[in-house]
């Protein structure tokens, strides 16, 4: 015994700390980093979350259009997705009461419609990736007095069709105008 | 006489029921004080009553290595040496149709004692062992000065009737005021018969899991844990039989004076540290027995205040 | 109606039994700050044990590694019915950042049936709240 | 004849899984035997498989209460191999998180011994306490374990003015908290009977041992890693080393006391001279050569250590992790003999021990250079042969 917990114990038998949790939400302290959640408008769909992703939490799915679902089973909530990704598509939000009865609905998906090349048809591409670069691309091609509109019709084919001798030549001829 | 026969059937009948439902109160109590001593909240009202309904319907598994005669029979051991204790009590103004016999109550707070000490050393895990063994070695100790301590207000009365005890202390005032080391020598074996803090070393959480009740679950360690709630009970109400006149012959103060008990032995339970072994037993055997004789020799000599 | 009231009172006494299977500590800590003033378990009834035969619900953190894998399974056997396993922590979930290792056994619900999950590098305290409070309904 | 007493691989007093086997003849203790690896994980073998950044986390997951020390260690060894200059500000704000990390550290660590000997009421006003450091360290960083916090080059977050005067008012809060420790502890007859005497370690036994941080430093031993290889801002601020000689339990409480007051000390300098700038060089450009390097720290728990050899592609090619629960365990056999068993948590609980820190086998092939990493099983499959 001590006099030190015995004015404490009056104290907290006086007024308890606990906090009221599940009557009242406890709202974590700005930069938490919570659930990771995509701005689906903002994504391009490039991929470099799951690249750098230190716990492979991060899965891009190829079929007819790209899937990027983020497991938060498997996430380690330490935002590097959030710091590379190019667009801030990815944030960590402040939920964090995540508890689920199914290990695989744990999870936040974004889903990218594929670009589809105008010879073949053949899906191939993240359509807003591509919009997104050549939106990057318009200063440099404008100083060059370059049309966005060929760099386009060029970029929207796929590789394999890329390889087609009227495409080459096409590509040859926007090279020797690019300069 | 039919009026009397029914009536001590009804003290038979109910009085069980009366003596689980405040200790379980009682036992919420103590759980309550001892989160808000810890700056917490606390559990609600109906805690114990969940908690050992729960462990009544709960799956029981007997250890194969267990002894099972001893390992079934030890905490129904344990209930029965207090529900016999429990019927020897007067409660406030309710007198128990056989006139309680201190002797006999005493021995009946030991049977759980000895029922946690076999049911321990049959579960066949090593936890239980070195929990029988260290509750062996504490009920040696701790007997000394409850029996002693105890015994001081029977020799006082010239009676070993509760009833009689009582009644004297109604007459000259409540034994605590007359024999004030005997009453600490009491409340320190309390807190061990409680299993509280310094003396919970038999089911030391941290050091040997959770001692002899290792291996119990479901209904048995439910059963056990029925005998827990009867003694937060029984002991109390020991306590104020024998040394607070037994709440004045009424059963409100009967019971506010229990709780007194109760609210005290909390507050010990948190603000102490567990006493290791070697040191519970000297210190039991050393201060606890030393207060108890000094009384002993007052009673018995004649050397007291009445 | 017996059935109702055991069920119902059940729900008001969780014993938990913390099973640390190889995690980093964190979730470990975690769910010992669960019991703690702030957050204070007890309120629901929860009761920290150290015996699987007492225990209600498993609270297992960490991804299951080789050396744990058995000792778990007895764990879980040990635990009478009926009873909840929790997966605290993404470690818990899918190995997390371990999963590739060669001493990685897991996932949880690969060795033993696993009742709610609740992810999280560790979970907050209230996280474990809310996941035990989820776990519960189930019971 | 002695009889074997199992304590773990689940037992309440640890909060991992680790197992000792004590031979007791009645209550005393006459040998004992420390069987690890429960926890091992493979994270140097993990380590060679990724990417430097993809490694600071997995390195943060060696240990969740010591995360930080981890990463920083982890971070500085690979700056020591790329190079990499790292600005004023980030290696004040590494001070800063490092030693809120002890203080939280050391809150738990008391707060657990407070439990072991059965002390619960202290316990729950310990770990209540230790909330506040929680918070501010939530709010710097965005996490309450696991911080995140270090990237190679510096930090990955900065601090605002609100969070400079959270630290602020937090550390007055903490020190009122360690006041109130200091009175639970050392007022405390019950305390002090059950810490005093037990669990002795002599300087010889120490140093033939080679035991570091606060074991190390309750032995008698002067050793602190901040002061003997300093590291990021330490050399620039004033502290002092806590050193006692006791040996026994009640030694190591009071130099981690001690030790919380020069903590304090040490964040209120570094706010103090917090230089502005940036918090982190660029390393877009970083190009790894083939060499090694090694860096120490000083973790709440004593000496960490890390070497890392690259090969020029971004993946190291060997992580080398020595923590100091693997040195301080070591020490227990010698500390448990001839004591009770009531004592053994406590004294096992008196190094702070870390089994997932500890838990990292390896055995080396000498003839060939080959490392193995094996599981215990495997190990003790390979002594039946």
């Amino acid at each position: 015994m001590n006099k030190q917990t015995i004015t404490e114990s009056i104290r907290g038998f006086i007024s308890p700390k606990t906090l009221p949790y599940p009557r009242q939400p406890s709202v974590p302290p700005e930069g938490f980093r919570g659930k990771p959640e995509f701005d689906l408008q903002k994504c391009v769909g490039c991929g470099a979350c799951a690249q750098t992703c230190p716990m492979g939490a991060i899965n891009v799915t190829d079929g007819l259009e790209r899937s990027i679902r983020v497991w938060y089973g498997k996430c380690s909530f330490c935002g590097r997705c959030q710091d590379v990704c190019p667009e801030e598509a990815i944030r960590l939000t402040s939920a964090y009461e995540l508890a689920v009865f199914d290990k695989n609905k744990a999870t936040a998906d974004v889903k990218i419609e594929f670009e589809s090349c105008p010879s073949c048809g053949r899906k191939f591409f993240p359509a807003p990736q591509l919009k997104k670069s050549f939106e990057k691309m318009e200063p440099i091609l404008e100083k060059r007095n370059i049309s966005n509109e060929e760099l386009r019709s060029l970029d929207r084919v796929c590789p394999s069709c890329r390889e087609k001798p009227e495409e080459l030549s096409k590509r040859k001829l926007f090279l020797v105008n690019f300069g | 006489m039919t009026a009397s026969i029914i009536s001590s059937i009804a003290f038979y009948v109910l009085q069980p029921f009366f003596g689980f439902i405040v200790g379980a109160l009682f036992y919420w109590v103590f759980r309550k004080i001892r989160a808000r001593l810890q700056a917490r909240r606390g559990p609600p009202w109906y805690q114990t009553f969940a908690d050992v309904t729960k462990l009544l319907f709960k799956e029981s598994i007997t250890p194969l290595i267990a002894d099972k005669t001893i390992f079934y029979l030890a905490p129904l051991l344990a209930f029965t040496g207090y529900l016999v204790a429990l019927l020897q009590l007067p409660i406030g103004n309710v007198y128990p149709p056989l006139a309680g016999d201190l002797i006999v109550i005493l021995i009946f707070l030991t049977l759980p004692g000895v029922a946690i000490i076999l049911g321990g050393s049959s579960s066949g895990s090593p936890y239980g062992a070195i929990g029988s063994s260290r509750e062996t070695a504490l009920l040696v100790a701790s007997e000394i000065p409850f029996a002693i301590s105890a015994l001081v207000t029977g020799i006082q009365v010239k009676s070993m009737s509760i009833i009689k005890i009582v009644d004297a202390q109604n007459q000259f005032g409540p034994m605590a005021f007359h024999y004030p080391f005997a009453t600490v020598a009491f409340f320190m074996c309390m807190l061990l018969k409680l299993g509280r803090k310094p003396f919970d070393i038999p089911d030391a959480e941290v050091e040997i899991i959770a001692g002899p009740y290792t291996e119990y679950s479901g209904s048995l360690l439910g059963l056990f844990e029925i005998s827990n709630v009867l003694r937060w009970f029984v002991i109390p109400a020991f306590a104020v039989n024998l040394f607070f006149a037994g709440g004045l012959g009424n059963l409100f103060v009967f019971l506010t004076l229990c709780l007194v008990v109760v609210a005290l032995i909390s507050f010990l339970d948190t603000q102490n540290s567990r006493y290791r072994i070697d040191q519970a037993f000297n210190f039991l055997l050393t201060w606890a027995t030393l207060l108890a004789v000094i009384d002993l020799v007052r009673a018995s000599t004649g050397w007291a205040l009445w | 109606m017996l059935k109702k009231i055991v069920s119902k009172l059940r729900k008001k006494s969780p014993w938990v039994m913390h099973v640390p299977c190889g995690g980093c500590n964190g979730c470990d800590i975690e769910v010992v700050a669960a019991l703690t003033p702030l957050y204070d378990l007890e309120r629901f009834g929860t009761l920290q044990k150290g015996s699987p035969r007492h225990a209600d619900i498993l609270a297992v953190t960490g991804p299951v590694t080789v050396q744990v894998k058995e000792r778990l399974r007895r764990v879980y056997a040990l635990v009478p019915n009926p009873k909840i396993v929790m997966a605290i922590g993404s470690c818990a979930i899918s190995g997390e950042v371990f999963a590739d290792g060669y001493a990685f056994a897991g996932p949880l619900d690969q060795i033993v049936p696993v009742d709610i999950y609740v992810p999280g590098c560790p979970p907050r305290p209230e996280a474990i709240i809310h996941g035990v409070a989820q776990a519960l309904a189930r019971l | 004849m002695p009889v074997a007493l199992p304590i773990g691989p689940y037992h309440p007093a640890l909060k991992e899984n680790t197992y000792f086997r004590l031979e007791v003849e009645g209550e005393r203790i006459v040998n004992a035997d420390l069987k690890i690896g429960y926890n091992h994980r493979g994270i140097e073998w993990l380590a060679a498989r990724r990417t430097y950044h993809q490694d600071i986390f997995l390195c943060e997951r060696v240990c969740g209460i010591c995360s930080n020390a981890h990463s920083t260690c982890f971070c500085q060894t690979v700056e020591d191999l790329a190079h990499i200059e790292v600005p004023d500000r980030a290696k004040y704000l590494r001070v800063i998180v490092a030693e809120l990390e002890r203080l939280h550290s050391h809150f738990l660590w008391f707060g657990v011994a407070m439990h072991v000997i059965g002390f619960d009421t202290a316990f729950m006003h310990m770990w209540k306490d230790r909330e506040i450091i929680m918070r501010i360290v939530e709010s710097i960083t965005g996490k309450r374990v696991n911080y995140g916090f270090n990237t190679i080059g510096g930090t990955r977050r900065d601090f605002t003015p609100n969070i400079v005067k959270s630290i602020k008012d937090g550390i007055n809060a903490i020190e009122k908290a360690a006041d109130r420790i200091r009175n639970t502890v050392t007022r405390d007859r019950l305390v002090k009977k059950r810490a005093l005497d037990i669990g002795y370690l002599s300087v010889e036994d120490a140093k033939r041992i080679s035991v570091v941080g606060p074991t190390a430093r309750s032995s008698g031993i002067n050793a602190d890693i901040r002061r003997d290889d300093p590291y990021a801002a330490y050399s620039e601020l004033d502290w002092n080393v806590i050193i006692r000689d006791g040996g026994d339990v009640l030694a190591r409480v009071v130099v981690r006391l001690l030790e919380i007051y020069e903590s304090i000390r040490l964040i209120r300098q570094a706010l103090k001279s917090l230089p502005s700038g940036p918090i982190s060089t660029d390393i877009s450009q970083l190009e790894f050569p083939v060499s090694e390097a090694y860096d120490r720290v000083e973790a709440p728990r004593g000496e960490l250590f890390y070497f890392i050899k690259s090969n020029s592609t971004n993946i190291p090619e060997r992580v080398k992790i020595r923590t100091p629960s693997y040195m301080n365990n070591a020490a227990l056999t010698t500390m448990l003999i001839g004591n009770s068993t009531a004592d053994a948590p406590l004294i096992i609980a008196s190094i702070d021990p870390c089994y997932s820190c500890t838990d990292r086998v390896a055995i080396v092939n000498v003839k060939n250079g080959d490392i193995a990493y094996a599981t215990m099983e495997k190990l003790s499959r390979k002594k039946a042969h």
